[in-house]
């Protein structure tokens, strides 16, 4: 790693004490904590980082050139892939978009259903981040295995109803793919159910925790100006304690309907990250307790809609929904051919990737990875 | 030669091993390590010579020798110290370019 | 002593130790304290080891168990053969040396390791008449010992030429040698006491029983903090969850052992094992009553014994922590072996001194009980709290935008 | 403050580590090849194509249209269309793919293959030991490999093929009513009885409104 | 037993003098740090035959766990890990080499030609115990001034070796403002 390189990006903020050279670490591409396929290289002064370079691209697959070229429907089961964790919302943000596009009303059933499979996703993924959060902490897995737990059981629900565990795919243009299964509401409501005891007990095991305490607070601080400027969302901009939920904001689907709290922090740095997703996953259950109560009759996709020869008007749309990572648009123009003519993703992966350095410098080089692990990220989505 | 001896032959080796490696080696933790060889062969010298006395137990020899180890890992710890304050200034440990840094 | 005239639990109990003699037997009387000495050692070379194994799998098969998975049960009953898999895993492997690495230390890192933390047993009682070496500074031989460790993982990270290696090796030796202080601090409350360094007199002065309970030292204010500091300057020294920094996978790979593999990784591997079992079996002799039964009706029982019983459970708890914490940063490490560890070992001793000074007096006894555990306490909260809010830590409320 | 939180962690632990030996809940795995669970019915894996009666080349659903071929994101459907017609279950003339190819080790069980296919001709398996040795031909199921009778649909989606196969009759009775209205004389028409189901299904233009899987 | 002296003591005296050599003439100072150690070792082992029990482990607890270690942090500080020297010895070496030589005959010679000492009363009953009544009562003063050296070598050496507390300073806050 040259110092070129270095030189090219932002001025550093430390000037390196003048005893002797920089160490300078290459953290990845291989290397246990970066998730994926990731590099970060870090110049260490001792153990404090003076300079951190996020590399990313290594996963890259041409996912927005590849989508241009396929119909609509064809770039659906790609969107999975972005976020492997979050496949529904990933569906919902793309159909959103898709149907602002073309001017699709979605039936009141599929607007519930979209809900319920929406904050399931949001659940499992702040409970896996934190899990992972906990296993770059060295925690060797059990949060990440409690996680794992519960996560597996919305998987299972998602499987029953999509007929995939991760890759989803069931959205559609104008509603939700199939039916739902029999007795799939009650299932859902079982889990529902229990979830507010998982939640408990991964804050019995890791709230007070003294040695997460000590770690967490006061480390890889995120000034709320900061992150305004940088285009940060989710869990991670409301740690700082600004109020942006685009649940709130653009009130998208029927989330209008339900009563919820955004949890704010006021520190912005992993604990509050941490406490804000443990927040928002106790809020997700009320959502989806409120939406269980009166899921409508009636079909789950409009009826107009085709399959096959799927041509908008021309026209441009950006749809956007609060992942559980952050704000994840797509923005579409359609030429009125079967495929767009230019899609692009807001991937919040990345854009919340983007501040690493400034949250990492002067800090403990173990903190850079906590740091990293807290920013939440899936480098599917990062790379694309 | 008496057992005394052995042991004073091999406290002497060490001693000279250790006087040569302070006066000949260029780098400064070198001569540091050259002086415990010689602190250490002087204990060595000490203990032997508390085993070996008419009364051992009296423990004059082997309390002189804790002793000095004792002050000798004082001395280790203020001269390494030394070797790193002078090489954050000088970058150098080398004791052949000291002079030429002097003031 | 007649192995005849003996009852039974006594004979039990002297098993191994009449073991020893019938061997020793057989030689002529000049070669009987060298071949009783072997076979000691060969005792502790195959116990030890065994015991090893027998951890590994119950590490993996409790902390799975506690992550609500089985852990391996696939290699025979209940996955019990699974460290013989591991071995025969371990030797067939290639052993890769680094192009750029130190052949020669590199070579020898594991095995200076791993000899040294097998001289430390030998003054280590594991039963009534079962020690090595009966020497009169056997604390003082284990901890010696103890310290040629750290040049062993100096070694092995300098040796590697690779940069997690080396931070990883510099992070291990920085906090083995700063919990070494505390670590021989909180010890010698207990040699205090018994005033000796020897390990046999320490656990004999414990081994008096008051009604069914017995004399251990951690049933004292003392003690029990002695105890406490002890265990956590171990899981420091021997690099256990919530101080495994030095080879915290997430940030240095596997840090010193990062360039081993085969046989010499098993050979760390192993003389890290041996390292937790051997400060664990002296904080059970120096706390926990060594030997000795824990009811005075249970003394049946041989007291070998108690001894692995004490050890397994004490490797239990270790894994039990390593289960449920995350681990500290560097800096939190170092600042709490100085800034905590280090004045409670302190005032411990100086508590010690007090107990012993007291006297005990029938009238005194639970004065100086109360005022001995409250001066701890009250110093526990007190720079508890201090070190809490000086680092800004605490508990947090959140607020909610409607 | 002091350890409050380190002990409460520990309790948590131990209480799973107890759960474990008498909580499902708490243990969670399934020791694979031993057990398994329950299969749900809406998985999908990999495409297979679906034919009715017993010859599985004669029965084949599939028309060659190449619908799916087009549609498929990944692209690892591959189809060659026969130059020949040959008779349907019905009778009826219709191309037949000389060549159906999937490439499964490119294939991401998106499904989408399905939902665009009007003939209800490709479905998705549930199978999915599927490993072989054979790192690149061995991934490539032919059309041979890729048939399965409408029974073993029927067995692995029940709700979803009982759906399709009402669909299917219903289509075929009005293709045949029509069939008959038009031709009420000439009645020497074979209408095959055999199976419950046929593949008569009438022009291939005609759109379904809906995918099929509902 | 040669010259009235056991196997094992040549045995060590040749590991600790070769240790000692190779600390001298290896190019690379871990190496010579790791040889030191060895010799530190061996006469660890010289002072247990010696039967100074208490004094041999204080050796090994100080030189080996303490000692070593500082040596070789020292090393690493200094970048003198790496690569060795091209020229290890310094200008005026043959010099020292002179007047090592010179010391070594002196001593040797004097040893030789000195008249035989008391040689091998019984081994002395030296227990902890022993000594511990001996550091409290006759050599309490050695102690404390001891004690006291130890305090101002600690504080010393940190003083010496610590960054300049301003730069630090400065460096924590700017990282803070980020």
């Amino acid at each position: 790693m040259s110092t070129a390189a270095f030189k090219s990006y932002r001025p550093p903020v430390i000037e390196p004490s003048n005893e002797g050279e920089l160490l300078e670490v290459a953290m990845g591409p291989h290397h246990p904590s970066t998730h994926g396929v990731f590099r970060m290289d870090v110049a260490l002064d001792g153990e404090i980082v003076i300079k951190l370079k996020p590399v990313f691209g290594y996963l890259h697959r041409n996912h927005e050139k590849i989508a241009e070229k396929a119909s609509y429907l064809a770039s659906m089961p790609y969107t999975d892939r972005l976020d492997y964790f979050c496949s529904m919302t990933n569906n919902w943000a793309y159909a959103i978009a898709v149907e602002k596009l073309a001017g699709i009303e979605v039936p009141e059933r599929a607007q519930y259903i979209r809900v319920i499979t929406a904050e399931l996703t949001r659940i499992q993924n702040h409970a896996s981040a934190i899990g992972f959060l906990l296993q770059e902490m060295g925690a060797s897995g059990t949060p990440l295995m409690y996680a794992f737990r519960e996560r597996e059981k919305i998987l299972d629900i998602f499987e029953e109803l999509s007929g995939s565990r991760m890759m989803c795919n069931y959205m559609r243009f104008g509603g939700c793919r199939v039916e739902l299964p029999k007795d799939w509401l009650e299932k859902v409501a079982a889990i529902v159910d229990g979830l507010p005891r998982f939640i408990d007990e991964i804050e019995a095991l890791l709230t007070g925790n003294e040695i997460l305490m000590a770690r967490t607070q006061g480390v890889g601080v995120l000034k709320p100006d900061l992150a305004v400027n940088a285009g940060i969302t989710g869990p991670m901009l409301r740690a700082t304690g600004v109020n942006y939920d685009i649940r709130k904001v653009d009130r998208y689907g029927i989330y209008d309907r339900f009563e919820f709290r955004v949890p704010l922090g006021d520190h912005g740095d992993i604990y509050d990250r941490y406490m804000v997703r443990v927040l928002e996953m106790r809020e997700s259950v009320g959502i989806l307790r409120q939406a269980l109560k009166d899921v409508p009759a009636g079909p789950i996709v409009d009826p107009k809609q085709k399959v096959r020869g799927f041509r908008p008007k021309p026209g441009e749309a950006y749809g956007r929904i609060e992942g559980p990572k952050g704000e994840l648009g797509f923005y579409l123009i359609s030429d009125g051919s079967g495929n767009p003519y230019r899609y692009r993703v807001r991937p919040p992966s990345l854009i919340n990737l983007t501040v690493l350095e400034d949250m990492c410098i002067g800090q403990n080089v173990a903190d850079v990875v906590l740091t990293f692990g807290s920013v939440d990220i899936v480098l599917g989505e990062v790379d694309r | 030669m008496t057992p005394l001896a052995g042991f004073l032959i091999v406290a002497a080796l060490v001693f000279a091993i250790g006087l040569a490696v302070a006066l000949t080696r260029r780098n400064a933790i070198m001569v540091l390590i050259g002086i415990e060889l010689m602190l250490n062969a002087a204990n060595l010298n000490l203990i032997a010579f508390w085993r070996f006395s008419p009364h051992p137990e009296a423990l004059t020899g082997m309390m002189f020798a804790l002793f000095s180890i004792a002050v000798a890992a004082a001395e280790a710890a203020v001269g390494l110290g030394l070797v790193i304050a002078y090489h954050r200034h000088t970058k150098t440990t080398d004791l052949d370019a000291m002079p030429r840094m002097k003031g | 002593m007649n192995f005849q005239a003996l009852t039974l639990p006594e004979k039990l109990d002297q098993l191994f130790v009449f073991v020893q003699h019938w061997i020793m037997g057989f030689f002529p009387a000049h070669w009987q304290p060298l071949v009783g000495a072997l076979v000691g050692v060969v005792g502790i070379v195959a116990s030890f080891p065994a015991i090893f194994a027998l951890t590994t799998v119950l590490e993996r098969k409790g902390l799975g168990r506690m992550q609500n998975r089985l852990g391996p049960n696939r290699v025979g009953p209940l996955g019990i053969f699974q460290p013989v898999a591991d071995g025969i895993k371990s030797l067939t492997k290639e052993d890769i040396v680094p192009v750029s690495a130190d052949g020669v230390v590199h070579f020898l890192a594991p095995v200076v390791l791993v000899v040294a933390i097998f001289l430390g047993y030998a003054s280590l009682p594991i039963g009534r008449n079962m020690v090595l070496v009966n020497i009169d500074a056997g604390l003082l031989f284990f901890f010696a010992v103890g310290a040629s460790t750290e040049l062993s993982i100096f070694m092995a990270g300098w040796s590697s030429r690779n940069k997690y290696s080396l931070l990883g090796a510099m992070r291990a030796v920085a906090q083995m040698i700063s919990y070494e202080v505390p670590l021989l601090m909180s010890a010698i409350v207990a040699v205090m006491m018994t005033g000796s360094l020897s390990t046999v007199k320490i656990v004999e002065a414990q081994s008096g029983f008051t009604g069914i309970f017995p004399h251990w030292y951690v049933f004292t204010p003392w003690g029990f903090a002695g105890f406490v500091l002890f265990v956590i300057a171990a899981l420091a020294e021997t690099n256990r969850t919530p101080f495994d920094l030095p080879e915290g996978e997430s940030e240095l790979v596997a840090g010193y052992f990062t360039e081993y593999s085969g046989f010499k990784f098993a050979l760390f591997f192993l003389g890290e094992y041996l390292g937790m079992m051997s400060i664990a079996g002296f904080g059970i002799t120096l706390f926990l009553g060594g030997w000795g039964a824990p009811f005075s009706f249970l003394n049946f029982i041989p007291s070998w014994a108690w001894f692995f019983l004490k050890l397994l459970a004490a490797l239990c708890f270790f894994i039990w922590l390593r289960g449920t914490l995350p681990r500290l940063r560097q800096d939190q490490l170092m600042n709490f072996a100085w800034k905590f560890m280090l004045p409670m070992t302190l005032l411990n001793l100086m508590v010690a001194a007090a107990w012993r000074f007291l006297g005990d007096s029938a009238t005194g006894a639970w004065l100086r009980w109360v005022l001995c555990a409250g001066v701890l306490l009250l110093a526990y909260v007190g720079l508890g709290r201090v070190l809490m809010r000086k680092q800004r830590l605490g508990a947090r409320s959140y607020r909610y935008a409607e | 403050m002091l350890g409050e939180g380190i002990v409460k962690g520990l309790a948590e632990t131990a209480k799973n580590f107890a759960g474990s030996f008498v909580s499902k809940e708490r243990l969670t795995t399934v020791q694979y090849p031993e057990e398994r669970v329950e299969p749900i019915e809406n998985t999908r894996d990999f495409p297979f194509l679906v034919y009715d009666g017993s010859d599985p080349m004669a029965g084949l659903r599939c028309v060659a249209c190449q619908i799916c071929e087009k549609e498929c994101p990944p692209k690892c459907i591959y189809i060659t269309k026969s130059t020949d017609k040959k008779p349907d279950y019905v009778g009826k003339p219709q191309i037949y793919p000389a060549r159906f190819d999937i490439d499964i080790s490119v294939c991401m069980s998106c499904q989408i293959c399905v939902e665009v296919c009007p003939f209800e001709a490709i479905k998705m398996d549930t199978e999915f030991e599927l490993s072989t040795t054979d790192r690149f031909e061995g991934l490539i199921l032919d059309r041979e490999q890729l048939a399965k009778s409408n029974e073993y649909y029927n067995k692995i989606h029940p709700t979803e093929a009982a759906e399709v196969d009402a669909r299917l009759a219903e289509e075929k009775a009005k293709v045949e009513a029509k069939a008959k209205a038009a031709a009420a004389a000439a009645a020497a028409k074979a209408a095959a009885p055999a199976s419950g189901e046929t593949t008569a299904k009438p022009a291939p233009q005609k759109d379904p409104a809906k995918e099929p899987g509902a | 037993m040669i010259f009235g002296l056991s196997i094992a003591f040549w045995i060590t005296a040749l590991f600790t003098v070769a240790g000692a050599l190779a600390a001298a003439l290896l190019k690379n100072l871990v190496h010579c740090a790791l040889s030191l150690t060895v010799t530190f070792a061996g006469l660890a082992i010289l002072f247990l035959q010696l039967d100074a029990q208490f004094a041999g482990f204080a050796q090994m607890l100080v030189y080996i766990g303490a000692v070593a270690i500082l040596v070789v942090f020292a090393i690493l500080l200094t970048r003198g890990a790496g690569a060795p020297e091209y020229r290890i010895y310094t200008s005026s070496w043959l010099a020292g080499i002179a007047i090592a030589a010179a010391v070594f005959a002196l001593l040797a010679w004097s040893v030789i030609t000195s008249l035989p000492a008391g040689a091998g009363s019984a081994a002395p009953d030296v227990t902890v115990l022993s000594i511990g009544q001996a550091l409290m009562s006759t050599y309490v003063l050695p102690l404390e001034i001891v004690a006291v050296v130890l305090t101002v070598a600690l504080i010393g050496a940190v003083i010496v070796a610590m960054h300049d507390k301003g730069d630090a300073k400065t460096h924590e806050q700017k990282g803070g403002a980020q």
